[in-house]
């Protein structure tokens, strides 16, 4: 993690005989894998296949018809995570750096506010309403929230959508940086975002 | 700065970028303004007709801000965000609902002085109407959240909020407008008090449950 | 019993001799209480033979009230332990609820309009009842307006916990207002305050209606499973 | 299938889906519930200045269905697409505010029936506040088609959307007060009639010049 | 374009001497190209630099500053384009195969639903409402416009966001086979998508 030094806990993720469904639809059944700290993790899978759900399932949104997730080393998941999802979660009214001091309230840290504008290369529109930033400016300031606040566990949908060639290398550096310093990084992805993944997770095949 | 005054505050400024109360105000003034049209100026009729109209307009104003007080949250998935904060969901929620209450709230009590004294109501009552319908609007946001946290899924929701809401504003609306006609002013505020005390302690709590279930 | 029947299965079983048993209850009762009501109970010393309207309008009220605290119950289940047959049942009954409240709103006035000169009044027993009847039109309008069956069920169960409240409202609001509207008087400390002659055809009735509302509830709990079952199967079929 | 069969019939289905007719009507019932909630049930007071009110609740109603009408279709880019047809960005804003009064303004004027004999309104006037309510309903669908278009861009422009459009609903209220209140019944209606022809004819070309600035 | 031959009309399109700005910010100067019946152009160019802005040009929806836009071989421009931008145009309420048909009637075309459905691969879904569909469904079902109404000239704003491998393969054929009856295809993309383009055209350089 940028600044903020290797974690200083250790934290692992099973996930058990997992079944996933969406209306009718089964999109998983007996899913079982582990991940251990220091892991960047790729799940795969075309369309429609789950890749979603599955990271909606692991961050608390969506609650698996069976199984279980298990956070080791962590007391309450949904403060060890970062969810970057296919929604930017931004309001077209605020700025881009009120959206950081919200986050920075939000999630109860302080101080890395101008690091994160820095890191995402968004120091110019610091002061635009998030209304008017272009697709890709719009998804690094969700990614801003993986530099605001350190947190073991990255979801990450598609997180390189709409990102240009130096915006790739951005986000990959920052997951080399969050997995060496001890976390973990799960991204789906439809191609490879940069970093060597520890392990490839393909649904729905 | 706290998850809960962050959200407050965020939300202050959100409210004020999108036209604050300059808007529920214009929607407030519009209402109380087409009664004398439908009813007919006739003076003594005002009188005793027109005061508790002005609970109708206030309710009806603060309704018609609530369909998206959620729903924006959903659908950009800033309600996601929510979710991961240390700060449990009710204490955002409550966030969300006092900031209505300043932003539109206060500002619809006071104007409910002119618009009081423009529907013929006696000037000594003024400021207990004020008072009481600080209070009522009060009870409207906190019942308000429920209806737009159950209601944060569903495209046109905003009548359907109204739908599930407006029984639920009978109570303050029918002692509040007790105090605007001048009976029992005492026992009726106690009682409008009642009402936004329990609205303000249970809405926040039921639209986190709400809301919840509404990540899915 | 609602741990036994929580069994999809076991409630399938059991409802399908139980609905039936219900609704022939329901009509024997009707038969008895009917005539009883019509033709053999006497007519009231002030109001004369309107009074008879009471034997629809009293228990379609009771039960109006009955069945939202069912709902209540069911939804609090549906809630804590997410059993779906819960939610099944507080669907299912809120239709039948909001007819009942309705059918007590409609013979109410129908009553009103011979004994009090007015078809109606915005007193708060006949107030609260009509918001009674909103906030179960509220329940079901939401149920419609959201797709994901499961979603729904939690979302109109924190609902109707929330509108809860309205009944004490409703029952008490006699007491409160000094209003037009009859006070309690078979609900109230100290006894029943209604003569012998008109409490039999009357407490017939109320069963009556008990009876078609549980009658009513098992068919359409039965329906809303068996549709759901086939839905299932068509999905998967197309899937397959 | 025409561009505008097709828009209307859309918008048609969405709005079922999305409630349908239920919950403006739900809102207009509320509303007019609120009246005697707030007024006291005083039949003498209520003859007279009730039935009136039904313009209020009704105008209401429907002003509440108006905010997400085109803010929705800016959002989401479904406006980008009724730019690139062969048809008149007129023809469709027309078939949406088409849409709306079927679905909303005539159960509304249906819905008044009932809500006109609990305001004790005289049952001999009903037919005529009905028909009356049909011709305003369409009145306040053209205005509203306007506002809505002029607030797309706006977030929580549902209160906007009530400040611009309120002025405009006050000649139909007027003149169809006069109808409820059972005043030269036959002159006042085809005023409402002028109104809705009006609003009809002029709405959806105001609203789509407006659209077509919102693109940008 | 698939099923209905080549097209009859030719068109080409110049832009002359164009700049755009959003509020402050000057994107283009003195832009100036040609595009020839037949072209597939790419638009490169880093977040902001000003591709949505361009193609936003082109399509009728935003004005620029200075400069023209000239269609030849086409008399209203708006009705010989498709926009395929950032934002799909869905409706979560209504059906895959109800946006079908409503696009045919906005379109004034027929029949051609099914084909459609077909060829972006969402057979299966045209009876799910919108709502549920994945990133990529969504993206495709967008794309089924192309193929619905015959138009010459497609303005693709990242048209392959969110699309798996197979799904990619899809649009690259659907562009080619446009090109090669005639018709013209700008894509603003930050990697190649395919086809191999006539031109590359970058943008804020
Ligand atoms: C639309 C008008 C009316 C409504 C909404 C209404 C509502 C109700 C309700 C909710 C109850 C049940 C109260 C309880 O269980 O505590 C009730 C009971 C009753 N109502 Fe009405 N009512 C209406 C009109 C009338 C009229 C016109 C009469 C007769 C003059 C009447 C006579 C009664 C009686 C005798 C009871 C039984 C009270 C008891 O034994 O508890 N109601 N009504
Ligand atoms: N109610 C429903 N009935 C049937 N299928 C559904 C329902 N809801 C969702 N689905 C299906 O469930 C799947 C959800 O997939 P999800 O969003 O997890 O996919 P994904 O792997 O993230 O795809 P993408 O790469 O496109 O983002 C989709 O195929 C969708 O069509
Ligand atoms: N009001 C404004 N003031 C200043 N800059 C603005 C304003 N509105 C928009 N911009 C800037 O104009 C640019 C618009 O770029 P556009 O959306 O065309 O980029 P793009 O090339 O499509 O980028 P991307 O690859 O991220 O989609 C952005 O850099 C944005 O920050
Ligand atoms: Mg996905
Ligand atoms: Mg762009």
């Amino acid at each position: 993690m940028s600044g903020s030094g290797p974690f200083q806990d250790k934290m692992s993720l099973r996930v058990e005989q997992l079944s996933l469904s969406r209306g009718e639809r089964l999109l998983a059944r007996d899913l079982s894998f582990e991940v251990q700290a220091g892991s960047y993790v790729e799940i795969r899978g075309g369309n429609g296949t789950g890749k979603t759900t599955l990271l909606r399932a692991i961050g608390g949104y969506f609650r698996p018809r069976e199984g279980r997730i298990v956070f080791e080393g962590v007391e309450e998941p949904s403060l060890a995570l970062h969810y970057v999802g296919h929604l930017n979660g931004l309001k077209g009214g605020a700025s881009v750096r009120s959206h950081l001091r919200y986050w920075a309230g939000l999630f109860g840290v302080v101080g890395e506010e101008e690091n994160a504008l820095q890191r995402l290369g968004l120091r110019a529109q610091a002061d635009l309403p998030a209304r008017v930033l272009s697709q890709g400016q719009s998804r690094r300031l969700a990614l801003t929230r993986l530099v605001l606040a350190p947190r073991l566990l990255w979801l990450l949908d598609e997180p390189a959508a709409g990102l240009d060639a130096q915006g790739k290398a951005m986000l990959a550096d920052l997951i080399s940086a969050h997995c060496s310093a001890g976390g973990i990084a799960l991204a789906a992805v439809h191609e490879p975002i940069g970093p060597t993944p520890t392990r490839v997770l393909t649904v729905g095949a | 700065m706290s998850a809960f005054a962050a959200t407050f505050r965020r939300e202050l400024s959100l409210m004020w970028a999108g036209g604050g109360a300059l808007t529920p105000l214009g929607y407030f003034f519009g209402a109380t303004l087409l009664v004398p049209l439908a009813m007919g100026p006739e003076r003594a009729l005002l009188a005793v007709a027109g005061p508790p109209l002005i609970w109708i307009a206030a309710a009806l104003a603060m309704l018609a801000t609530l369909e998206r007080l959620f729903q924006a949250d959903l659908e950009d998935g800033s309600l996601d965000q929510m979710l991961l904060s240390p700060a449990p969901l009710e204490a955002l929620t409550l966030a969300k609902g006092l900031a209505l209450w300043c932003v539109v709230g206060l500002p619809l009590a006071l104007a409910a002085a002119p618009a009081a004294i423009a529907l013929q109501a006696p000037v000594e009552l003024v400021p207990a109407i004020v008072a009481s319908l600080a209070l009522g609007t009060a009870a409207f946001a906190g019942i308000g959240l429920v209806g737009a946290a159950l209601t944060a899924g569903v495209r046109r929701g905003g009548v359907l909020i109204a739908l599930i809401v407006l029984p639920f504003f009978a109570p303050p609306i029918i002692f509040g407008a007790a105090v605007a006609g001048g009976e029992q002013v005492g026992s009726a505020m106690a009682l409008v008090a009642g009402c936004a005390l329990g609205a303000a302690a249970l809405g926040p709590i039921a639209a986190a449950a709400a809301l919840r279930l509404q990540a899915e | 019993m609602f741990s036994y029947l929580a069994n999809p299965a076991r409630f399938m079983a059991f409802s399908a001799w139980a609905g039936p048993i219900f609704m022939a209850a329901a009509a024997v009762l009707f038969a008895v209480g009917i005539p009883w009501a019509l033709i053999y109970s006497p007519a009231d010393y002030q109001q004369g033979e309107t009074v008879r309207i009471m034997y629809v309008h009293v228990p379609a009220a009771w039960w109006s009230l009955g069945i939202y605290a069912f709902m209540g119950g069911a939804s609090l289940v549906g809630l804590v332990w997410r059993h779906s047959l819960a939610d099944v049942a507080a669907r299912c009954a809120a239709p039948i609820g909001a007819t009942f409240a309705g059918v007590c709103l409609i013979s109410g006035s129908l009553w009103g309009a011979p004994t009090w000169g007015t078809w109606w009044e915005w007193d708060g027993r006949l107030t609260s009842m009509l918001v009674l009847f909103i906030i179960y039109l509220g329940y079901l309008a939401l149920w419609s307006a959201i797709e994901d069956e499961e979603r729904a069920a939690r979302l109109a169960a924190i609902l109707c916990l929330v509108g809860l409240i309205n009944l004490p409202i409703v029952k008490f609001s006699v007491d409160w207002w000094s209003t037009l509207h009859q006070p309690a008087s078979l609900f109230r400390a100290g006894g029943s305050a209604i003569d012998p002659s008109m409490l039999g055809p009357l407490l017939t009735m109320a069963g009556a209606f008990f009876f078609l509302f549980a009658g009513l509830l098992m068919f359409s709990m039965r329906t809303a499973i068996f549709r759901r079952r086939v839905e299932s199967a068509r999905l998967r079929a197309s899937q397959a």
